[in-house]
């Protein structure tokens, strides 16, 4: 597959239109895991609009994303920046294959405390 | 007969009224947006000047849809127009349903100047339903068809 | 039931010589006693021939059109439908209400001459009213709905417009549905409905007994005998022009028809023109709220009014497919 | 016997690519009562319209169809050429074969088949014509305008010197509008009272113009030169005529609690009050709501202290009934409700100000008399952070799709007055872009930048939360690529702007169209951006599109050019298609009456003949053409076919029908 087929799949499977962020950044301006995103949220919409593929799928960001979907939940475009990363990611682990999480393994290496909706995240972004 | 239907090609009248949806079918025209050649467009000042008996004479006379475009509920240039056409339009329509007959073959949509695009869809989309209905036989005058 | 016809005769005896009005319209005797006829009355001794009975059938109010606008007052009897048709004929400037005296009259429901001889009575010679019943030919008696006329089984009982009552005895019954044909037609398939109304419509010889006897059919000149009109015509030549006859002449009336049924009775060909009228009111009491022509003259009628809500003429649920 | 010319437009190769142009003439040549027909590249052209006066005049035509673009096109030029030579201009009907032919369809042959058919159509519509005259109609010689901003306040003083009477009609209790809120306007850094309130004086000063403040439209009847408007004139419990503003009565008034909308409800006022100190009229009003004598009966102070006696507790809403030949729309905008960005905690932090409350802080006539200090401890704030499109370029639904166009300048003014009045104070501006297109606007945005600098922060914000007694703002710097915590004492939001609301009932009444962000719409966006599509009816300011003061001045000075123009005419054309009653079919059943948009049918009781000397009153239908529009809603309504619509009548349609439907 060529970056350029990979740039389609990955704007198909995010659902959103990235020509229509007019570059407000206010993505960024809200993200909380901002600082340790080597790429930022907005970032990833311009670089996958621009086909800058090669830097995406090889990017720290894209596990450092909390999918807390507050850039989605500000965006007055109704661009989706979060989506982009998830697909990003999806489809690095798609070309690896294979879980990184068994579901047995759950119990054991989780805290009790911690939130469902971080573990639905960590499904998302562990497995295939 | 299957080969005979093929190769009818079905009449669709048009009436549109001046300020809306005549300017909507310019607008189609100047944004080279085509729809079929078989409808052919009656210009009306208003939908509200539509008389049930236009519609049923274009179908004595041979054709097979008829369509009626004004502009939408509360944009009439007359203010109220097409408030009486919807009316009218919806009694006629329900009575021809009434007799049998196919409630395809007549609709009202409401389109503006700006909808060329709309005015387009809405004609190709018709034009295609009338082509699947085929001929209208069931409110035709055999003696209007040479 | 002799009573009423009584206390009609005095009635209008006695509009007549009083001087209140010059002349009575009701209905006069024929040669048999289901052949009544309407009827203008001068004098007293007209009246002779005057009679109020079960085969008084025929709508008056459109032939107050004409007579309202003669000089002198005309005394009128009015049964309760009747009272309808003439509120619409006042609400469209059709009659002088000034120059007409409107006594409304009971009815207990009018005689289908057709139905009689359905239950096999053979030649109807004299019928004896009574309010459940009828005595015909001094032998057979037979329950009074089964000879009724179709719109006589529903009812609208009250008058809406009059100078003085004559009721004697309330109306009884009259209360089925009047949409139930008009369901049933559209409970079936489009093909079904095609076929009935093909069958029923082609047996129109274009008599226009029906536009004739209408009292909301009033026009000067019917754009059906207008050669401007572009849709004129004498005679039906095919099965369009059939269609379009009654869909037109329907059409007219629709919002303005008050379901008097007149159109029905008059048929020779016994089509159920009524039907017709009743899908538009039907139409209209479910689009735009219940409406009933000639009840109430200060009400706007559904054609000359709208909402900016009402239905899309692409979104009626109509019958089946 | 009609002897028709026929005329095919090539339109250069607009037409003739698609369509041949030679057949159609020719095959058009052969149809009854045709006596010439022929094509020419460009008909509308000077050299065609000489073809088309020449052939009438040579073969005697009465009547000319031109083949060619659309009849809204070129209807009207074709109409002058067959006038100017002496050939009625409704004998002419156009078939429209380059937008309903040339310019949708490919195939030369199917094209070309279906360009005969229309001109065929046409032909057989012609063949029915009959010439038309149009009637006159007066012109009444008085505008109204609506809304008593600078917009209407610009509009009614440039048609009050042009001599004609204006009304003003206004909803709140004084004129001048948004513009009256300002403290000081770009780019020049003027203030908005020295230029707008001498403006409010000779309005009020003007015998030609009327002043109804706090009166809103009720009802609007009739059409271009001729409409009858209802004005609602609230009653405000004072006498208009006795009052002179003094203010004693404001002084004394007990009930203080009310909030003071003039002033953004960033403080209170009394029950009585004049809205500001050169509020037009400067008359005193009474809040219902606050005052104690109209909720409970006790009190009366203000009655007591008048001392003309101008107080009227027992006033009621009066209803004037006016007549106008044209109508201004100038109902301006508002700052949109901010409920749905609670990400900037503007409901929740005291310190989260709009512009336009800024505006009033700033103000020296606002609640802190100029000095800028914060609502919640009115602390003056060392740190203030502004964000720009707030609620504007949104097209997530929460906010506006469009650029509220004034934000970015007031924005930089906002941030010129603060350096330029508290120096030591930081100022951070978060934008998109920063537009700036006007004369001397960039000049303006630069010099806030340069000589005062503001710090202007490519990016937008994400927060705004409280940590102590401060604000902390969240947002990104795209040109850093970092994120940035900013603590400030106050935040102003750049709102976006939307039409007032009452433009919607205002646009229902006068039957013009409004589109899905409720500006009204103008007749053409290039050509005619201050008519409405309504004749009669002209737009003015940020009704019809965000704006700033100077191009709402030159619009409202446009649109003033425009009701000029109108009123200046003794007579209006009316339209020639109108509706008329066969009397001899006419019942007089009053159908059409019911329908008839305008009014313009009414019955009369005639006299007929009916032969052998005998005569008969009926009641027929009558059509006043002056004010038929045309639409044709009572030829349907009319069961007997009585009624008819010249130039549309139902022949003329049948016979179009029939031409289409027997090819």
């Amino acid at each position: 597959m060529n970056s350029k087929e990979q740039v389609k799949i990955i704007k198909e499977r995010s659902g959103t239109d990235a020509s229509k962020c007019m570059k407000c950044g206010k993505c960024s301006g809200r993200c909380p895991a901002y600082n340790e995103m080597d790429i930022k949220p907005h970032q990833f919409v311009s670089m996958i609009e621009k086909g800058e593929i090669e830097k995406l799928l090889n990017c720290k960001a894209i596990y450092n994303c909390l999918s807390c979907f507050a850039c989605v939940e500000r965006c007055p475009r109704n661009v989706a920046p979060a989506a982009i990363i998830e697909a990003v990611r999806q489809e690095v682990i798609r070309m690896q294959g294979g879980n990184y999480i068994n579901s047995e393994e759950i119990p054991q290496i989780v805290d009790e405390q911690i939130p469902q909706q971080l573990l639905v995240s960590m499904y998302r972004k562990f497995n295939k | 007969m299957q080969e005979l239907n093929k190769e009818h090609k079905p009449l669709i009248v048009a009436f549109c009224c001046n300020w809306c949806s005549y300017a909507g079918a310019d607008l189609a025209g100047s944004s080279r947006l085509s729809y079929p050649a078989n409808v052919k467009i009656i210009r009306v000042p208003c939908s509200c000047r539509v008389n049930p008996t236009f519609i049923l004479k274009a179908f004595q006379k041979g054709a097979d849809g008829v369509i009626l475009c004004g502009c939408h509920p509360g944009d009439c240039h007359y203010t109220s127009g097409n408030y009486y056409a919807r009316r009218r339009m919806t009694l006629l329509f329900s009575m021809l349903d009434y007799l049998g007959i196919e409630r395809e073959r007549t609709r009202v949509e409401w389109v503006s100047a700006a909808e060329g695009a709309k005015f387009s869809k809405v004609m190709n989309e018709f034009a295609k339903t009338i082509c699947e209905l085929g001929e209208n036989k069931r409110l035709e005058d055999l003696r209007c068809k040479d | 039931m002799q009573r009423l016809e009584v206390a009609f005769l005095e009635k209008a005896k006695e509009l007549l010589s009083s001087g209140q009005v010059n002349r009575v319209l009701a209905y006069k005797k024929g040669e048999f006693c289901y052949d009544v006829s309407p009827a203008v009355f001068y004098s007293v001794e007209e009246l002779e021939n005057a009679v109020y009975n079960g085969f008084c059938g025929a709508n008056l109010s459109k032939y107050l059109i004409q007579e309202s606008k003669k000089e002198g007052k005309v005394a009128v009897f009015l049964k309760p439908c009747d009272t309808y048709s003439f509120n619409q004929l006042i609400k469209e400037h059709r009659v002088n209400r000034e120059n007409v005296y409107v006594v409304g009259i009971e009815c207990q429901g009018k005689f289908s001459i057709e139905k009689f001889y359905k239950t096999g009575v053979g030649f109807v010679a004299s019928v004896q009213e009574d309010l459940d019943s009828v005595l015909v030919n001094g032998e057979t008696k037979i329950d009074r709905n089964a000879v009724k006329l179709e719109r006589c089984l529903v009812c609208k009982k009250q008058h809406v417009v009059y100078d003085e009552l004559l009721v004697i005895n309330e109306k009884k019954d009259g209360d089925l549905d009047r949409f139930e044909m008009v369901k049933k037609l559209e409970a079936m398939t489009a093909d079904e409905r095609f076929a009935f109304w093909k069958e029923q419509l082609s047996k129109c010889i274009r008599c226009n007994a029906c536009r004739n006897v209408c009292p909301a059919c009033t026009c000067t000149k019917c754009v059906f005998d207008n050669d401007d009109s572009q849709i004129s015509s004498k005679a039906n030549a095919d099965s369009f022009e059939e269609k379009l006859f009654h869909i037109i002449r329907a059409f007219h009336v629709a919002g303005r028809c008050t379901d008097c049924g007149e159109c029905s009775r008059v048929c020779p060909q016994n089509i159920p023109l009524h039907l017709l009228n009743r899908k538009y009111i039907s139409d209209i009491n479910e689009f735009y709220g219940e409406f009933e022509a000639g009840k109430d003259i200060a009400q706007k009628g559904p054609l000359t009014n709208y909402t900016t809500g009402d239905i899309e003429p692409n979104d009626f649920k109509g019958g089946n497919k | 016997m009609q002897r028709i010319g026929v005329f095919v437009c090539w339109c250069g190769s607009n037409i003739s690519a698609t369509v041949d142009v030679e057949k159609v003439s020719a095959v058009l040549a052969l149809e009854p009562n045709v006596v010439i027909s022929q094509n020419y590249q460009y008909m509308c052209s000077e050299n065609g319209q000489a073809l088309i006066r020449n052939s009438i005049k040579e073969h005697n035509l009465t009547g000319v169809v031109v083949c060619s673009c659309s009849p809204r096109m070129h209807e009207a030029t074709f109409r002058r050429a067959c006038e100017s030579a002496g050939l009625n201009p409704y004998m002419l009907e156009v078939a429209n074969i380059r937008e309903q032919v040339s310019w949708i369809h490919k195939d030369i042959e199917e094209a070309t088949e279906k360009a005969i058919i229309l001109g065929r159509t046409a032909i057989a519509k012609l063949r029915l014509n009959t010439p038309l005259t149009a009637g006159e109609s007066p012109v009444i010689k008085r505008a109204l305008v609506i809304g008593g901003g600078i917009a209407g306040i610009q509009s009614a003083l440039d048609i009050a010197e042009a001599g004609y009477e204006v009304d003003i009609v206004e909803k709140s209790p004084t004129i001048g509008g948004n513009m009256a809120k300002l403290d000081k306007t770009f780019p020049t850094l003027d203030c908005a009272a020295c230029i707008l309130t001498p403006k409010m004086v000779d309005c009020a000063q003007n015998e030609k113009i009327d002043i109804l403040t706090f009166s809103e439209i009720e009802s609007v009847k009739g059409f271009v030169g001729n409409f009858k408007v209802g004005i609602r004139k609230k009653a405000r419990f004072v006498n208009e005529k006795l009052c002179t503003g003094c203010g004693v009565c404001t002084q004394k008034c007990p009930s203080k609690r009310g909030l003071n909308d003039f002033n953004m409800n960033l403080n209170t006022r009394p029950a009585i009050y004049i809205p500001f100190a050169q509020a037009i009229p400067n008359v005193a009003i009474i809040d219902p709501e606050q005052c104690l004598k109209l909720k409970n009966g006790k009190c009366g102070l203000c009655a007591m202290q008048c001392p003309t006696k101008a107080i009227d507790y027992t006033q009621q809403d009066e209803i004037v009934e006016r007549e106008y030949g044209a109508i201004v729309v100038a109902t301006g905008y508002k700052p949109i409700s901010l409920e749905n960005f609670n990400e900037y905690g503007y409901s929740t932090y005291k310190d989260v100000v709009t512009s336009l409350e800024f505006e009033r802080i700033m103000n020296a006539a606002g609640p802190t008399s100029g000095h800028l200090e914060r609502p919640s401890d009115h602390k003056q704030p060392k740190v203030i952070t502004f964000i720009q499109c707030v609620g504007s370029r949104d097209t997530s639904g929460c906010g506006k799709p469009y650029c509220s166009k004034i934000c970015c300048m007031y924005t930089a003014k906002h941030a010129m007055l603060v350096r330029e009045k508290y120096p030591d104070t930081q100022v951070n501006i978060f934008y998109i872009d920063v537009r700036t297109p006007g004369k001397n606007y960039d000049e303006f945005y630069r010099r806030a930048v340069e000589q005062y600098g503001v710090n202007y922060i490519k990016g937008m914000v994400g927060k705004v939360y409280k940590e102590g007694d401060n604000l902390v703002v969240q947002g990104s710097d795209l040109i850093n690529n970092e994120q940035l915590l900013i603590k400030s004492d106050m935040v102003v939001l750049a709102a976006a702007i939307e039409p007032d609301p009452s433009v919607r009932k205002i646009a229902t009444l006068l039957t013009t169209s409004i589109d899905t962000n409720n500006f009204l719409t103008e007749a053409h966006a290039k050509l005619k951006p201050v008519e409405s599509p309504t004749a009669g009816i002209f737009l003015s300011g940020v009704c019809q599109g965000p704006k700033d003061i100077p191009e709402t001045v030159s619009q409202a000075s446009a649109c003033a050019a425009k009701v000029i123009g109108l009123l200046a005419k003794d007579k209006l054309k009316c339209n020639a298609s109108t509706a008329g009653a066969d009397e001899m079919l006419c019942t007089g059943c009053s159908l059409c009456e019911n329908v008839c948009p305008y009014g313009a049918i009414t019955y009369i009781d005639k006299e007929f003949r009916l032969g052998g000397g005998r005569t008969e009153v009926r009641r027929v239908a009558s059509v006043n053409p002056a004010v038929c529009q045309g639409c044709g809603a009572c030829t349907v309504t009319c069961p007997s076919g009585a009624m008819d619509l010249k130039g549309f009548s139902t022949k003329q349609i049948m016979a179009e029908v029939d031409a289409i439907c027997k090819n």
